[in-house]
Order: structure tokens, then sequence, then C-alpha cells
């Protein structure tokens, strides 16, 4: 379908997929429908998360700035919301300037439609002197790594930093009418108001639009003869669809592909909720812990999560922890490594992003990718590293079970990062 | 301003399901291979097709099948505010390469390998439905030029407006109704979809209402645009003198 | 056309004064002149100078006058190169042809750099001095390209200023003098006013061969004539509003002025065709109203 | 030499008192500060320095160089002319921020760089460099008037220096015209007032016209006045 990728991806492979799809087989062991795992950290101070969709990466940061509302009509009492996605040139091998500016174009505008126009920030609710000040946030979704499925990736990643993003909290004095913006110390930062919840699911169309999967691979999405992107949120309305790559379809074929589209978003959306749900917690229990201890403690923290980098222990009880997690794989996940060596290549993308991310425009997030899985099972260790790692960043990773992959992934990432 | 009055008639006095005035007309310039207007009430595209001719510029060398360029150009005095749209604006990327898209689903391009078509649409009045326009007008000017295509493509616009689906959107009913709406092309004569871009907030089953609407509307484009290619091929035949059978 | 031979021919043809569409060198091919073709627009024109076609529209808005001439209104004069117009005009190539036109014809209808000595009053343009003033906006589309496209987009420019209908503005000064004063725009046809275009040129866009001057090139005659190319901006009492040469070889003194002489020859006739051409159309439209 | 003031004073109202302009010269008397110098810029193959009292333009000229792909082939030379305004050249300073105003001035610089081409083309022999590209890049120091005029004339020497085989050089003068009178070289404050102009760009020797351009309604005596005024004058100029 799209040459630069076809020449990156050989006929041979082409055949081999279709061929592989008419009996229900994918290059990775995924069944038709079957997402990859999906990975969501969010930042320690809310302005940023990074998503992983298989070898798909995406950061999503959030800044709001407070500036005058727009002039024309009726938008007086509106804040705004904007985006800017970022697909750099090392993305994928297959990388070509202006088909990747075409991506960013097409991403940047589904973002918009599914997203701000149909209303899922409360614009109004980023009001703060009508006429005056409104907040104004953008969205900068960078793509770290590109191996299918952006969209479904970037929509994730949106969402999920749309959900944890926190605003200072800004008050009008009723009698000056000066407006005051409190220091997230002093009051507690405003959750957006967020109406509902649009996620992307990508399905790449083969044999005339009757077979199709689900989350597709960069190799699926250059064999296939066309792809769909819905956006459903998760009380099953439809936000967008975009038809992608010219197949001809029926109308029931479409409606076919919304439909399932509809069943899956709930999936995803509760990844998003669980992740939120862990990251406040230990969020939480961080500034607990930051308040009961005294300076002199909290102090000590701080230093030892300067020296974090240097602690062998804990990575070596991490990847402990991950292969005892893997220690009962289940058959299918066996079947799903067999599959991945007999098939894939050696990967030819350069090896994992680094994990340690500093990429926040305001340059202030750091991301690090630590388990708090494996922070749970290593209880001799240090307290307080412990105690400043989970203050420092949050991971979560759903479905377990598939843990295969993850194993390999922290090995991987034991030599980059620790 | 209610887009619908109470007897379920639009602002200009259309019912529903009606579509505006259409008007189309095939070799109109005379620089162009092929070329065509497209108009759907007031809004007014032109288009035309340069080749298939010797592959240009550098990437396209050595190609099994021919390399389709689009551009896409909004003239400033087109809508009802004067706005000068750079070619890198977001709107006019978008709808360009919305156009190229549609039009490599379309063109058979593997029967000209090496070769390459570069088809310009220019909008002169902006009233809503630009890009199904566009595309329609793209269509005839390629037809127009003589390149095989998989099958006649018709594009239309729909939308939900108060609960009621209407076909063939304009200005004013894309910017003030907030609901969604959906573009769709389609090859009329297989019953296949070749674009298809819906967005708003709607169930499924609204998707589905509005994508069997847009069916009826493309099938409708689709007859006009018919026979106004068929018109210009009997006029071409008739200038060749009389057919012997 | 690429072949030299099919060059010299064209060339050879201006030369002797008959040429491949079996013109002399100073006929000009039949032109047709369409009033109020853009709905939207406050004037607008459409001319076709044999194959080529151009479109000339004119909005007017209301904005602030530039700071050395708060009593002038201001026009902005732009060109677009519809790429449907010729393969040539592909991608950006015809972004610096479409400037250069431009430019021409803010020279030839605005006069000098302090648009003093123009054919457009400036000042009827102005709504209160100093804050308000009319903005005229000229957008010219070039939507089929053989030549001679700088005549028919200044023929169209003058048509559609002619065509130029400006709503009635009614002032209302505010309480406090220190605000700005409210303007309406009234819509009625009626009371809109139009502009003096009576004296706006037309440009003659000549070319030589041989010594012989000839006028209204077709796209072919273009790229086969190797000599200079001068575009006259002419009024209708025949004075020369503007002049600009183009091409790379450069110009003898007497060749020049014979040129001229041509161009201001066929200047006033030409203004004259436009002229007969809007009044008709004009006189049309009303008596329809 | 007193130079162009910068914040925006006052324009004078009278250019003229008892035929003689504001700096004391009379009607048709080039600008008395005439200096013209090459080699200025030691990184360019050649380049060229000029001042015309308060007009003040220096060239630099790069190449023949290999001509790019990407503009196609062409059997002869080309020039590509650049021309910009340095930030401080003007009454009121390059404007960084405001788009439209940028934009604006990007089109006058252009338009500028497009006439300048137009000028010095036809002296050049662009047979002696096939498939190459000279470019000329020209930076209006301080604009007092007759800009194109001055910088044509810098180009053209700087051309020369760059060793560029020319037919002839390229001289250049503007005419305004203010009421009824023709002034020689106006400065700003004049070509502010005029009702018309002219630009005309010859090659002396050979008598040939490289560029002419005018704007505003002439008689055609008042046109030929013009160019005879400036071709007449322009001799002692080369």
């Amino acid at each position: 379908m799209l040459p630069e990728i076809e020449s990156a991806t050989s006929r041979n492979d082409r055949v081999f997929i279709v061929k592989a799809l008419a009996e229900e087989q994918r290059i990775d062991g995924r069944k038709p429908f079957d997402a990859r795992l999906r990975k969501i950290q969010i930042a320690e101070d809310n302005s940023g998360v990074t998503v992983q969709l298989g070898d798909t990466k995406v950061m999503a940061v959030i800044t709001a700035d407070l500036e005058e509302p727009r002039a024309d009509g009726g938008r007086q009492r509106e804040g705004s919301i904007r985006f800017k996605v970022d697909v750099g040139p090392t993305v994928s091998f297959a990388a070509d300037t202006t088909r990747l500016s075409e991506d960013e174009q097409l991403i940047t505008r589904l973002l918009q439609k599914a997203i701000r126009n149909t209303g899922v920030v409360d614009l109004e609710a980023l009001c703060v002197s009508a006429g005056r000040k409104v907040w104004a946030l953008a969205v900068y979704v960078t793509v770290l790594d590109h191996a299918g499925a952006l969209v479904d990736a970037c929509f994730l990643a949106t969402m999920a930093a749309l959900m944890a993003h926190r605003r200072p909290d800004a008050t009008v004095d009723a009698s000056t009418s000066d407006i005051t913006v409190h220091s997230p110390d002093v009051r507690e930062p405003v959750p957006l108001s967020l109406h509902h919840t649009p996620l992307a699911v990508t399905f790449a169309l083969f044999k005339e639009g009757d077979d199709l999967v689900m989350d597709p691979l960069l190799k699926e999405e250059a064999a296939a003869g066309g792809q769909v992107t819905v956006v459903v949120n998760t009380a099953g309305q439809v936000c967008a669809v975009q038809q992608l790559g010219g197949l001809g379809l029926s109308l029931e074929q479409v409606m076919r592909v919304v439909r399932i589209a509809a069943g899956q978003v709930e999936d995803a959306a509760a990844q998003i909720r669980a992740a939120l749900d862990t990251h406040s917690t230990a969020q939480l229990a961080a500034r607990v812990r930051r308040q009961q201890g005294h300076a002199a403690h909290a102090a000590k923290a701080k230093a030892a999560a300067f020296l974090d980098v240097a602690l062998p222990p804990l990575s070596t009880l991490a990847s402990v922890a991950f292969e005892a997690d893997a220690a009962g794989p289940s058959a299918a996940a066996q079947h799903q490594e067999d599959t991945e060596m007999r098939m894939a290549p050696p990967p030819g993308v350069p090896a994992e992003q680094p994990t340690v991310v500093n990429a926040s425009p305001a340059g202030s997030t750091q991301l690090q990718d630590v388990s708090d899985s494996a922070a749970r099972a290593t209880p001799d260790a240090s307290f307080d590293a412990i105690a400043a790692r989970i203050a420092g960043t949050q991971l979560t990773s759903a479905g377990e079970g598939k843990a295969v992959k993850q194993k390999s992934r922290a090995r991987n990432r034991k030599s980059d990062a620790w | 301003m209610e887009l619908l009055s109470p007897e379920g008639l639009r602002q200009d006095g259309r019912r529903p399901r009606e579509l505006r005035n259409l008007q189309s007309a095939v070799d109109t310039l005379g620089n162009a291979d092929g070329s065509a207007t497209f108009e759907l009430g007031n809004t007014k595209v032109m288009a035309a097709v340069f080749g298939p001719r010797a592959a240009q510029g550098k990437s396209s060398g050595g190609r099994r099948d021919a390399d389709i360029r689009c551009e896409f150009a909004i003239a400033a005095f087109s809508q009802s505010e004067r706005k000068q749209l750079s070619k890198r604006d977001r709107r006019i990327l978008e709808v360009r390469s919305m156009l190229k898209e549609a039009l490599k689903a379309n063109v058979l391009a593997e029967l000209m390998p090496g070769t390459t078509i570069d088809v310009y649409v220019q909008v002169l009045a902006a009233d809503g439905s630009i890009g199904a326009a566009s595309l329609n007008a793209a269509f005839l000017a390629v037809a127009d030029a003589g390149i095989p295509v998989k099958d006649l493509m018709a594009a239309c616009v729909v939308g939900l407006v108060q609960d009621t689906p209407i076909l063939d959107l304009n200005q004013m009913e894309e910017q003030m109704s907030r609901g969604p709406s959906l573009m769709m092309a389609m090859h009329v004569g297989l019953k296949k979809i070749v674009v298809f871009q819906a967005d708003g907030r709607m169930p499924v089953e609204g998707v589905e209402t509005l994508a069997e609407l847009a069916e009826g509307g493309c099938q409708a484009v689709g007859k006009a645009m018919r026979s106004v290619l068929l018109d210009n091929t009997r006029k071409l035949a008739l200038a060749r003198g009389p057919v012997r059978l | 056309m690429t072949s030299k031979g099919q060059r010299r021919y064209a060339a050879q043809g201006i030369a002797l004064g008959c040429r491949a569409d079996g013109r002399a060198g100073k006929d000009y091919r039949p032109l047709q002149l369409e009033l109020a073709v853009v709905p939207q627009a406050n004037g607008s024109a459409r001319c076709l100078i044999g194959a080529s076609e151009v479109l000339v529209a004119v909005k007017v808005e209301v904005n602030v006058p530039e700071e050395d001439f708060p009593d002038q209104g201001v026009v902005h004069f732009s060109v677009e190169c519809s790429p449907c117009a010729s393969a040539a005009f592909q991608g950006r190539g015809a972004l610096d042809l479409g400037a250069d036109m431009a430019g021409n014809l803010r020279r030839s209808v605005l006069g000098g750099s302090a648009s003093m000595g123009g054919s457009l009053d400036l000042k009827a343009l102005c709504i209160i001095s100093g804050s308000r003033c009319w903005h005229v906006h000229v957008d010219g589309l070039v939507i089929n390209a053989d030549g001679s496209l700088l005549d028919a987009l200044s023929i169209a420019t003058r048509a559609a200023l002619t065509d130029l209908q400006i709503p009635r503005v009614d002032i209302s000064p505010s309480d406090d003098p220190e605000d700005e004063p409210e303007i309406e725009l009234d819509d009625d046809p009626e009371h809109a006013a139009s502009l003096d275009a009576s004296r706006i040129p037309v440009v003659v866009t000549l070319a030589e061969a041989e010594g012989r001057p000839a006028v209204d090139l077709t796209a072919d005659e273009e790229a086969s004539c190797p000599g200079p190319r001068v575009h006259v901006a002419v009024n209708g009492r025949g004075c020369i509003c503007g002049l600009h040469k183009q091409g790379n070889a450069p110009l003898q003194l007497e060749a020049l002025q014979e040129m001229l002489a041509l161009a201001q020859q066929l200047g006033p006739r030409l203004c004259k065709a436009v002229n007969a051409q809007c009044t008709a159309q004009l006189h049309g439209r009303r008596q329809h109203a | 030499m007193q130079s162009v003031p910068f914040h925006a004073a006052e324009r004078p109202l009278e250019l003229l008192s008892n035929g003689t302009r504001l700096d004391g010269r009379s009607l048709e008397e080039f600008r008395r500060g005439i200096f013209l110098s090459t080699r200025s810029v030691s990184q360019a193959s050649g380049s060229s320095y000029v001042e015309f009292d308060n007009t003040k333009v220096i060239v630099a000229i790069y190449g023949p160089r290999e001509g790019g792909h990407s503009e196609g082939l062409y059997e002869q030379g080309r020039l590509q002319c650049d021309v910009s305004f340095a930030a401080f050249a003007s009454r009121q300073r390059k404007q960084t921020g405001d788009r439209a105003k940028m934009s604006k001035q990007n089109a006058y610089e252009k338009e500028l760089a497009s006439q300048l081409c137009t000028a010095l083309t036809p002296a050049v022999q662009l047979a002696s460099f096939p498939k190459s590209v000279v470019d000329v890049c020209c930076v209006v120091l301080e604009s007092g008037g007759s800009d194109l005029a001055v910088a044509t004339c810098a180009a053209a020497l700087a051309l020369a220096d760059a060793g560029i085989e020319m037919l002839d050089l390229v001289a250049a003068c503007s005419v305004s015209r203010v009421g009824d009178q023709l002034l020689l070289d106006p400065t700003t404050d004049e070509a502010h007032r005029e009702g018309g102009n002219l630009m005309l760009a010859m090659m002396p020797t050979a008598n040939l016209v490289t560029s002419i351009m005018l704007a505003g309604e002439h008689t055609s005596a008042q046109a030929t006045e013009g160019y005879r005024l400036s071709s007449y004058l322009l001799q002692p100029l080369a």
C-alpha cells in the first residue's frame, strides 16, 4: 500500500502474513482480535504519560497556560485545547519525511476531531475569568517508536494524559478581580473535567476486507490492503472513523469493523483507570511518607533517589521478580514465544529507547521505568530507596499473563538503564 | 438558530435528504489532459489532470505503477470572509491526502508503470462539502483524461442535525451543527466504500444510518456524473464522424 | 512546444507579421469579459483572451489605515496561479510568477511607491481619518494559461473594480469621545457606492522579433520569442501608467520607443472595449433588477 | 555625513525651494556623496560596496557553482539574486514579530530581487558558465532612496570584480515625478511624495536598456523626457 513501507518489508513476508491470517495466525502469535500488551506510565507530577503498545511507544505531555480567550463569538468563556503530534524521523526504519509529516497531520486531525470536537474536555470549566483569562491546554504527543497502530497509541497516551493532568487552581479575587494561581503546595491541583473517553482502534484489512486484524504490527500494516481506524468511547459512541489505504469496502464490512471496535475500548480504558489508580495510591502513599518523616529523613530519601541508578540489588531483584512472574507461563504464552522466534527476524529497529526519559517541554518530568510489582517483591531492599522510587514514578502493566514478552524486555532494559 | 424548521425543512428550503443543485462539466480547460468543474449549490470546484506522462522527479523513476500526485488549493476569495490559506495549511493538507488516497484506490496505476499523473484541484467558491466536491471534480477530470479506473467514484457529505440525517451539508450547516458528520466516497457500481471519514459523537446505529444515507447520496451524485461523462463521450464520438459498427 | 524548428517558425511568424493563428502583429485574440461571476465577492470579473482565462475578485473590509497615509484606503493585490492552469505551475513554481504579476498590477494601478499619482482615488476609501478605512483586496486567479496573463489580469481588474460595490457605512459616534465610534455596515445593495475605475490602465504586453513588435503572445509564442517582453500599462487617455521589462535580452531604446507608441495606440482601444462590455453588462443587470 | 534618523521624524513638507532640493542639489543632479569600492567581502568571489549619500549597499557574488538539480537543468548559466534589507535600514526597524508586516517585507525583497535579476542578466554572458549558477547577494545597509538603482550599479561592479564575463557594466538610476517636476536620483523623502517613478538600467556603451520600470501616470512626453534624462545622465556614471 505505501511504497515506503513496502520497501522495508519483503514480498515473502507479506505473502506469509496474508496466508497465516487465513488460519487466524499472526506473526507475533496473537489472535486477530488480540491487542498487544499495553503499558501506561504516569509522571510523578502528572504532567505527562508514556504509553507502550507492543513496541510502539508514545509520550504525551500536557501544558496549561493562562491565555486570553479567543475573540470570536461565544468563546469568551471557554478555554482551549490544541494538539501537536511529533513523529520524529528516527522513529521507524521506513522513515520518509514526507510520509511521516502526513502521519503527523493525520493523527493531529483525528485527535482534533475525536477529542476536541466531540467535547471530551469541558472547556467551560477551563475558564478562570470570562473574557480575560482562560486555561489553554496544549497536548504534545511525541512518538518514540513506531511499530504499528500508531493512532491507537497516540489516543491512549492523550487520553491517559488528560485523565492524569492536574492544573494549578486559580481564583479570582472578587473585589480587585486579580487572578491568583495557587502553588500545588498550597492548594490541591485540579483535575480536568472530562465528559467521555474516546480511544482509537485500528484494524488492518486483508483480502477484499473480509479478513481483519486488530492492533496491527507495522509489517501487517504494510501487507494489508487498507486500514480502518475507529475512535469509540466507553459508552459505545463512535467519535470518528477513518479509512486509509483505499481498499474498497462494502457498507456491511465497515459496520462490522465499527461494531468490533466498539466492543474493544472498554478493556483499554480499564487499563488507563487501573494505571491511574495505582498512580494515585502510590502518590498518596509517598506523600504520607513524606509528611511522616522528618526533614532529615526526606533528605535521605532524596539522596537515595539520586543514587538510584547505582543501586545494583534492586535491579537484580526486579528481573528476578519478572522471572518469578513468568515461572508458570501459560501454554499460549509459550507458543507465542516459539512463533516469535521462528518467524520474526531479529529486530532491525534500534534497541529500546532509554528508559529514563527526560523530555517534557518544561524539562522537569523524569519518567523512570520501575515496576511497582518489582518493588513489591523486594521486602529486603532499603525502605528509603523504595519509597523514593515509588514516589519517583509508577508503572503498571496489565495483562500479567503475557509476561514472557515482559521478561525479555526487562532483560533488555537491565542493560540499558541499570 | 434552528437548522431545521418545524416543518422539517432546512434553512435553504431543502428537504433533509435533498441534494443541492448539481452541475458538472468536463473538458473545461485548454491546457490540461483532463479537466472538469463540479458545482454543488454555491460550491464550485475545478480540477485538472496532467498525465500520464513520463515520470517526474527522482523518487518515481523505476516504479511499477503510476505515481499519482495531488495538489489542492482554495482561492482567497472563495469563502465569505477573505482568507488566504498557505499550501501547508492543515485543512489543505488534509483534503490533499484524502484526494490522493482515494484516487490511488481508484486509478489502475499498475497499467501505467513509470509515469506520473498530476491531479490539481482548485476551489473557486466554498459553501460546504468541499472535500466531496473536490473528489468528484478530480474524478471527472481523471475520467476526462482517459485514465483507466476501477469504477465510477462519487462522494458526498451527510450529517446529523437534531437527530435527523441530512444530505449534502452547506457551509452554514457544517459550521452551526455540532452534530456528527460523515464524508463518504464509493465506487458506485461495485458498491465499495473508498473513503469513510466520520466524526462527531454518535451511537453505532447512527453511523449506520448516516452511511446508508451517504450511500444513497453517492449513488445520486454518481448518476449525474455518469450522464455528464456519457454526454461528453457522445459529443466526442459525433465529432469523430459517423460510427460504423 | 519544445522543438527548435517550431520555435523558429513561431518567431518568424511574428517577424513577418503573420502568426500561426493568422493574426497580424498588433491583433489581439478575441476578448471575452464577464462581470459579477463570484457571488461572494464585492466585485468580480472573468476575462478570457483566447484560451487564457483569469478571474479577479475584489473584496473589501474595514481596517486601520497605514501609518504613513492616515486618510487613505489600502489596496492589496495578490495573484494566484492555479496549478490547473498549466503544468508549469506545479508546486512552488508559480509562487514567484504570481508575486511578480501582483507587483506589476499594483504598480500600474497605484503608481509610485507613495500610492500617489495612481489611477484610484484612495482618499475615497477613507472612513475615519487615522482610524478606519477600507482595505480593498484584489485577488487574481489564473485558471488557464495561454499567454498574455498580465493583460488579461489587468483587464479583469479594471472590470472587477468597475463592478465593485462598497457597502455604505453608518458612523455613529459613541458617547465617550475616547472610544472608537461605532461603524455599521449597510447591506442594502441600493445604498452601495462604486469606485471610479475609469482611470485604471490596462496592460499591453509587447514582444518583438527582428525589430517588429507584436502584442498578445500565446504561451507557445512566448516560449519562442527570445527577445525581451515589455509590459506597458496604458489608460484610456493613452497615458503610460507603468512600464516593466521582462526577459534576459537587452532592448534598444528605439525599439522601446516603437513599442510604447504601439501600446499607446492599442491601450485606449482596449480600454474602450472593456468599458463598453462593462457598461452593457451593468446596464443589463440593472434592468434585470 | 548626516544619517537617516531612525525615529519616525516628520517628513519634510516642501521638497524644493527656489529650484534646489533639500540637500542642495539641482533637479537633474546626482547625489554628491558617491563612493564605490570593490573587494569588501573577503569570502566572496567578488564584491562591492556602494554609497550614494545615505543609500548604502553591499553586494557579494558567489559562484559560478554547480546548479542544483532541483531547479532542473539549464543549458545556459543563471543568475540568482537575493535582496535583503538590514534590520536597521529603514525608518522603521524591520518587524520581526508581526507576521503580516514580515510577509509584506519579504514580498518586497523578493520583488526587488527579481527586478535586480532582470536588470543584470542581459549584461552577463550566461553562455560562459553553462549549467552553473552565480549567486548575487545584495544587502541594503541603509535605505536612503533609489535603492534598486544603487543596488544594480553595485551588483554590476561586484560581478565585474568576480571576473564574470559581461558585455558591459550596468548603470541604473531612478527619476521621481513630484508634481510636474522630474527629480533625478530621489531620496526617500522625495520618493515618499512622488506621483510616479521611472527606473532605468542600461549598458551605457552599447546604449541598450537592460531593465526599465515605470509606475504612475505619465504622458508620453513626460516619459520620454524621463528616460532621456536618465539615459543621458547615466553616461558619466559608468
